[in-house]
C-alpha cells in the first residue's frame, strides 16, 4: 500500500470513526484505549490520535510511524513519494541467528516498506520541500544502504528543484547486516549534505525518539537548524554501552532532548503541535523575499 | 626488539621453534649432529607458519590488528617523516591526545598528517585513552584539516582506533555531531586527503578521519561499522561469538578492496606489521608517497567531485 | 510599569516631586488652592530635570547604562521583531545564556539577532550570568554569523555587556581566543552586520560582537576598553575613583560619534530608556531599518572593504 | 639609538668584553651577577647572555626586551626596522596621577623606544620574514594606536611582498591611556590578519612572558600556528581579577605555557634555543617547492 492510499484510507477511517461508536480495531490506528507511559492514564485511543499521539493528561509524545508523522506533518494530498522501491542487495549474505533476509521480510510485514525510510516532495503549511521521514519500526530504523541512497537521492532533487529539505530522523543506528556498506552511508550521506550546503539551501533536521550512532554522527546533526521533538532521546553511544564504559550511572535526563538543547546540540525543541508551523516558518525566513 | 607476546592462534608455531631450541640444544651439549632434523622442522615450521598466516580467520586478523606491539601513528611518523613539529589542540579548551596531528614532510613533501594514538603500556594507553577520541580530538583534527587546506598542504591519516570513545562527557560535548561536521568538511576539503587503516578502523570513530580520496589499510587491519563484540553482543546476544560476527561482518582487506570501499593494501611482513615495524614502515610510506603523487596531478574540483563520487557509489541496492 | 528604581543623582528630582505630592495632598485635605504654587513647582521639576539630565556626568550615564530596569536583548527582540525564533548553542556542549543568538524579522526583514543578555531579577541574571559570556558564547554567536552568512541574512547585534568572564572555566576553554577569532571572522563576513551597544559595553567582551559595518549606541550606553572601575583601581589604586576614570575614558556616546568610533547615537527618553521603553524601541528599530536599507545597497566585496577600511582608520597618530 | 646602531654596539661589547675582565656595566647588558628568580642560583650574567638569558641551571627564561629578543632571533644583519618613529597622539589627554605624557616619557627614557613594538623584515635561519616583536618594559606592553598602526602596516607590507608573518607578543593588555582607540586596535589588528589569510600568507605568533587582554584577545591568538615560549604565562584575565571574581584560589599552573597547550590553545612550547629553528622549519613547511 501506498502512502497515499494509505492517506487514503485513513481519512476515510477518521472520518467514519467519527460517526461509528464500533471503532474499527486497525494495527496503525490503535488499540480503543491507550494507556500513558509516562503518566499512566488511561485514555481513548481516538482522543489520543486527534492530539497527534500526544497524551492530553501529560503531554508524552507517543512514539509514531513513518507513515503517521508524514499524515501529521504534509499538508494533506501534496505529498509525492520517491523511490519507494529501492532495496537492500544483502551484500555480505548476513546471517547471525537469523538470516538478514528474513529480518528485512519481517519488517516489512510489520511496516510494509521496504527499508527504513519515506522520502519524497510535500508541502509543510504551503511550502514546498524534500522531506525524508525515517521509519523506526523498520529494523529500529537502522541505516544501511537504502537509507544512504534515499537520503543522498532525495538531496540531489532538492538541488536540482532548489527546494529545502527537512529530514525526521528515528534510528538505533547503523545496520549491522550490511556492514561496512551501512558505515559508508554516513560519509554518503554527509557527502550529499556538503552539496546542499554548496547550494545554499536551507537544511533542517527533526531528531525524534530516538535517534542514535551513525544517524546522530552523520546527516542527522549536519542540519543548518537541528530540531529536537519533545520527550525524544539521542545521542552517539547508547545508555547501556555508556554506563558499562565507564562503570556509572546515568543521570535521568542523559541523552534526552532537554540535555541535547543544555549542551549546545540542537537548536530548539518542538512540541509536535508546534513543528509543521516552526518549519514553514524557518524556511520562510531563510527565503529571500518571503 | 623485545620479544613478541605470542598471539593464542600462533602457538603451535611457537611450540615448533621451541622445539628446534630444543634440538640445537641437545646437540650442542651432547655433540650429536642433528643437523637434518633441525632442517626438516625448520621447513616444516616456515611452511606451518606461511600456511596459517595466509590463511587467517577474521577473528585472528583482529588480533593481529591489536597485537600490543604493532607500531603506533607516532611510529610511522618517526619512521616515514621528516621534520615532524606536532600542533597540539582544539583551540578551544582541549588537546585530546587520542587524536595527534601535525606537519611533516614524506619524501621531501610537507604533509598535514593526522591519526589515532594508541599506547603500549598502560601509562601511554591512558594518556591516549587507548586511542579512543573524544569530540575534541575530532575538532583538533578539523582545525588542522581547514590548515592544510588554506596552505594548500595533502592530509595524511593514519588510523587504528576502537571507535569514539563511548562516555558522558563525550555525549555532552557532541561526539555524534564532531563526527558528523568531520564527514561533512571532508567532503569539502580542495587539498588531497589519503587515509591509511593501519590497526582497527572501528566505525564513526575511524570514519571521521577517513572520508578521503584514497584509503588504504594493512593487510590485517580491519575497517567495521562495529566491533565483532559489540556486534556479537547484540545479535548473538553474547559478546564470545565476536569470531561469527567477524566473520559475517567481512572486516578483512582483501574484500573491502573487492568492493572498492578501500584503495589498496599495504603488504604486512608475515605474521604482522610487529614482526618486521621496518618493513612495515617503507610500505605504508611507498603507497603514501605514490597516491600523494598520484593526487597532485588533480585540481581542486577534481580532488572534490572524485571524492564525491567514490563514496556516492557506495550501497549495495536491488532496484 | 513597576516602580521606577532612583538612581542616587536623580535624588534632587524625587524630592521636588515628592514635595508636589506633598502639596496635592495638603490642597485637597485642607481645600486651600494651591494650584498656582503647584504648578510653578512643577515647572521648576521640569526645567530641573532637563538640565540635569542633558548634563549628565559620564559615571550618572553608567548608572543609567546599569540601571535593573533598563530594556534588554529579549526586550528588544520582543518588541521589534516578529517570528522570532531562538537558536541556541555551540553545537559542542554549551549553550551560553548570557549570548543569545536567533531569527526573526525586523520590517519584514528576515535577519540573524544576537545580544548579550542580562536579567532583571537574581535569578534571571545568575541564569545570564549578569551578561558576561563564556568563550561558549562567541562561538554560538560565531556558529551563528557563518549561518547568517550562508543564507545571505543580515546581522544585528545588540550589546549590553560589563565584558567578558573573567573565570577560571573560561580561560581554560579560551576566552582569549573566542573573542580573537570573532573578530577575525565578522572582518571576512559577506553580509552586513550592525551593532547597537545598548548599555555597557565594555572591553574584548563587547567587541567580540561588533566588527560591525555599522555601530549605533543608545544615548547613554557607553563604549570602553576597560570598566571604570577597573581603570580607577590600576590608575588610581582605588575603585571609587570610577567617576574619575569614567570621565577620563572618554566613554560617552558623543565623543566616541565625534571621533568616527561609532556611527550614531540612539535617542533615548529623557532620564534614559527605563522611562519610556516604548519609545526606545521605536528609536532603535527606525535607527536599524534604515541601516539594514542603506546596507542592502552595498555588494560582499564593498560590505568588506568598507568594514575593514572602517576599522582599518582608527587610531590617534603622530607622524 | 636605531636597532641597527644597538646591535652594533651590542656586538662590539661582546666582542669586547670576551677580552677585558672589568666588564662594562650597562642597563641593556646587565648587571655582573644575575639571581635566578627560580632556583635562586648567583649565575655571571655573561654566562646568562650567552645562554640566550636563560638560567644554566634550571633552565629559567628571564624576560628579555625587544632588541634582545631580534638579537637572538634574527639572523645578523638582516633586521631592517620600519616605522620606527610613529607615535600616539594622546586622543583623550588623559591624565590620571600623571600625565599619559609624562608616561610616555618616562617609558621612552626606559626603553629609547616610541612604543611597545618594533617592528621590520629581516631574516630567521635564512628566511625572510615579517617581525613584530613587543616591548613589555613599554608601559606593560601595552596596546595602543601605534601597536595597531605598526602590525597593520607589517601586515601590509607582508602581503604587497609576500612574506609570512612572526609576531612575538609581551602585553598587559590595552593601553587605558588610550580608552576605546585602545580598544579598536583589537579590530584593527584582527581585520588585517583577515587580510593575510586571505593572501593564504603563514602567520606565527609567539607569545612570551607575559600576554594577557586584548593582545590575548585579538592578533594574540590568530597566528596560523601559536608557539608559546617555555616559562611564559598567557591568558586573557589577569590572575587577580579572577581569583577576586570566583573568590577562590588557583592552582600553581594556572595561565602557564604548560596549562595553555593542556587546553588546547596553543600548538607547541618551545624553549628559547628552539624558536629560531622552529620558526624557519615552519616557514619552509609551509612555502611551496622546499
Ligand atoms: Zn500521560
Ligand atoms: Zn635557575
Amino acid at each position: 500500500m501506498g502512502i497515499k492510499e494509505w492517506l487514503h484510507k485513513k481519512r476515510e477511517q477518521k472520518n467514519s470513526s467519527r460517526t461509528i461508536n464500533t471503532a474499527v480495531i486497525d494495527d496503525e490506528v490503535g488499540k480503543l484505549w491507550t494507556k500513558c507511559f509516562n503518566c499512566g492514564a488511561n485514555l481513548p485511543a481516538k482522543e489520543v490520535e486527534e492530539n497527534l499521539h500526544v497524551c492530553t493528561k501529560c503531554g508524552y509524545h507517543f512514539r509514531i510511524n513513518a507513515k503517521e508523522r508524514i499524515a501529521q506533518v504534509v499538508d494533506l494530498a501534496t505529498f509525492e513519494e520517491i523511490n519507494a522501491d529501492v532495496v537492500s542487495a544483502d551484500p555480505l549474505q548476513f546471517k547471525d541467528l537469523k538470516t538478514y533476509k528474513s529480518r528485512q521480510k519481517d519488517a516489512f510485514e510489520k511496516t510494509k516498506l521496504n527499508d527504513s525510510i519515506i522520502t519524497g516532495i510535500g508541502k509543510i503549511n504551503g511550502e514546498k520541500m524534500a522531506i525524508a521521514v525515517m521509519e523506526f519500526a523498520y529494523m529500529g530504523g537502522s541505516m544501511g544502504s537504502v537509507v544512504g541512497e534515499k537520503i543522498t537521492r532525495l538531496i540531489e532533487i532538492a538541488i536540482e528543484k532548489k527546494l529545502p529539505v527537512v529530514i525526521f530522523t528515528s534510528s538505533g543506528g547503523a545496520r549491522m547486516q550490511e556492514g561496512i556498506f551501512s558505515l559508508m552511508q554516513m560519509a554518503k550521506t554527509s557527502c550529499a549534505v556538503a552539496k546542499l550546503n554548496k547550494a545554499k539551501l536551507l537544511y533542517i533536521t527533526v531528531l525524534t525518539e530516538p535517534t542514535f550512532g551513525g544517524v546522530t554522527a552523520s546527516f542527522g546533526t549536519l542540519g543548518d537548524i537541528i530540531i529536537a521533538e519533545q520527550g525524544a532521546r539521542m545521542g552517539f553511544a547508547g545508555r547501556r554501552v555508556i554506563e558499562q564504559t565507564i562503570r556509572q550511572k546515568l543521570p535521568a535526563d542523559f541523552q534526552t532532548a532537554q540535555y541535547f538543547l543544555k549542551h549546545g546540540q540542537v537548536d530548539m525543541i518542538c512540541s509536535r503541535d508546534e513543528l509543521k508551523e516552526v518549519i514553514a516558518n524557518l524556511v520562510r525566513l531563510h527565503s529571500k523575499n518571503k | 626488539m623485545s620479544k613478541i607476546t605470542q598471539l593464542p592462534f600462533e602457538k603451535p608455531i611457537y611450540d615448533i621453534e621451541d622445539k628446534i631450541e630444543e634440538l640445537k640444544m641437545l646437540s650442542n651439549e651432547s655433540g650429536i649432529d642433528l643437523t637434518s632434523q633441525i632442517e626438516t622442522l625448520t621447513k616444516q615450521a616456515e611452511e606451518f607458519k606461511k600456511n596459517l598466516y595466509n590463511n587467517l580467520k577474521p577473528y585472528e586478523r583482529i588480533q593481529i590488528a591489536r597485537h600490543a606491539m604493532r607500531p603506533t601513528f607516532l611510529d610511522y611518523v618517526k619512521n616515514i617523516t621528516t621534520d615532524w613539529l606536532e600542533l597540539h589542540g582544539d583551540r578551544a579548551g582541549t588537546d585530546d591526545r587520542s587524536i595527534i596531528g601535525g606537519i611533516a614532510r614524506i619524501d621531501n613533501q610537507p604533509v598535514v598528517l593526522i591519526g589515532t594514538q594508541k599506547g603500549k603500556t598502560t601509562k601511554e594507553n591512558l594518556e591516549y585513552n587507548f586511542g579512543m577520541p573524544h569530540p575534541e580530538g575530532y575538532r583538533k583534527a578539523l582545525r588542522l584539516f581547514k590548515h592544510a587546506e588554506r596552505f594548500d598542504l595533502p592530509i595524511v591519516t593514519i588510523i587504528d582506533t576502537p571507535g569514539a570513545y563511548p562516555g558522558m562527557k563525550a555525549e555532552e560535548t557532541g561526539q555524534g555531531v564532531a563526527i558528523a561536521e568531520n564527514l561533512l568538511e571532508m567532503a569539502k576539503l580542495k587539498v588531497p586527503i589519503i587515509a591509511v587503516i593501519t590497526g582497527e578502523g572501528c566505525s564513526g570513530g575511524a570514519l571521521g578521519l577517513a572520508v578521503a580520496n584514497k584509503v588504504y589499510m594493512l593487510e590485517n587491519a580491519y575497517y567495521t561499522v562495529i566491533t565483532p563484540e559489540g556486534c556479537a553482543s547484540i545479535l548473538w546476544n553474547d559478546a564470545a561469538y565476536a569470531d561469527k560476527a567477524a566473520e559475517a561482518l567481512r572486516i578483512t582487506a582483501d574484500f573491502l578492496l573487492e568492493q572498492n570501499i578501500i584503495d589498496g593494501i599495504i603488504k604486512e611482513p608475515l605474521g604482522g606489521a610487529h614482526y618486521d615495524p621496518e618493513l612495515t614502515f617503507v610500505n605504508l610510506k611507498n603507497v603514501v608517497v605514490k597516491a600523494l603523487s598520484e593526487l597532485s596531478q588533480l585540481n581542486e574540483q577534481q580532488l572534490i567531485e572524485t571524492r564525491y563520487d567514490k563514496y556516492r557509489a557506495m550501497g549495495a541496492l536491488n532496484g
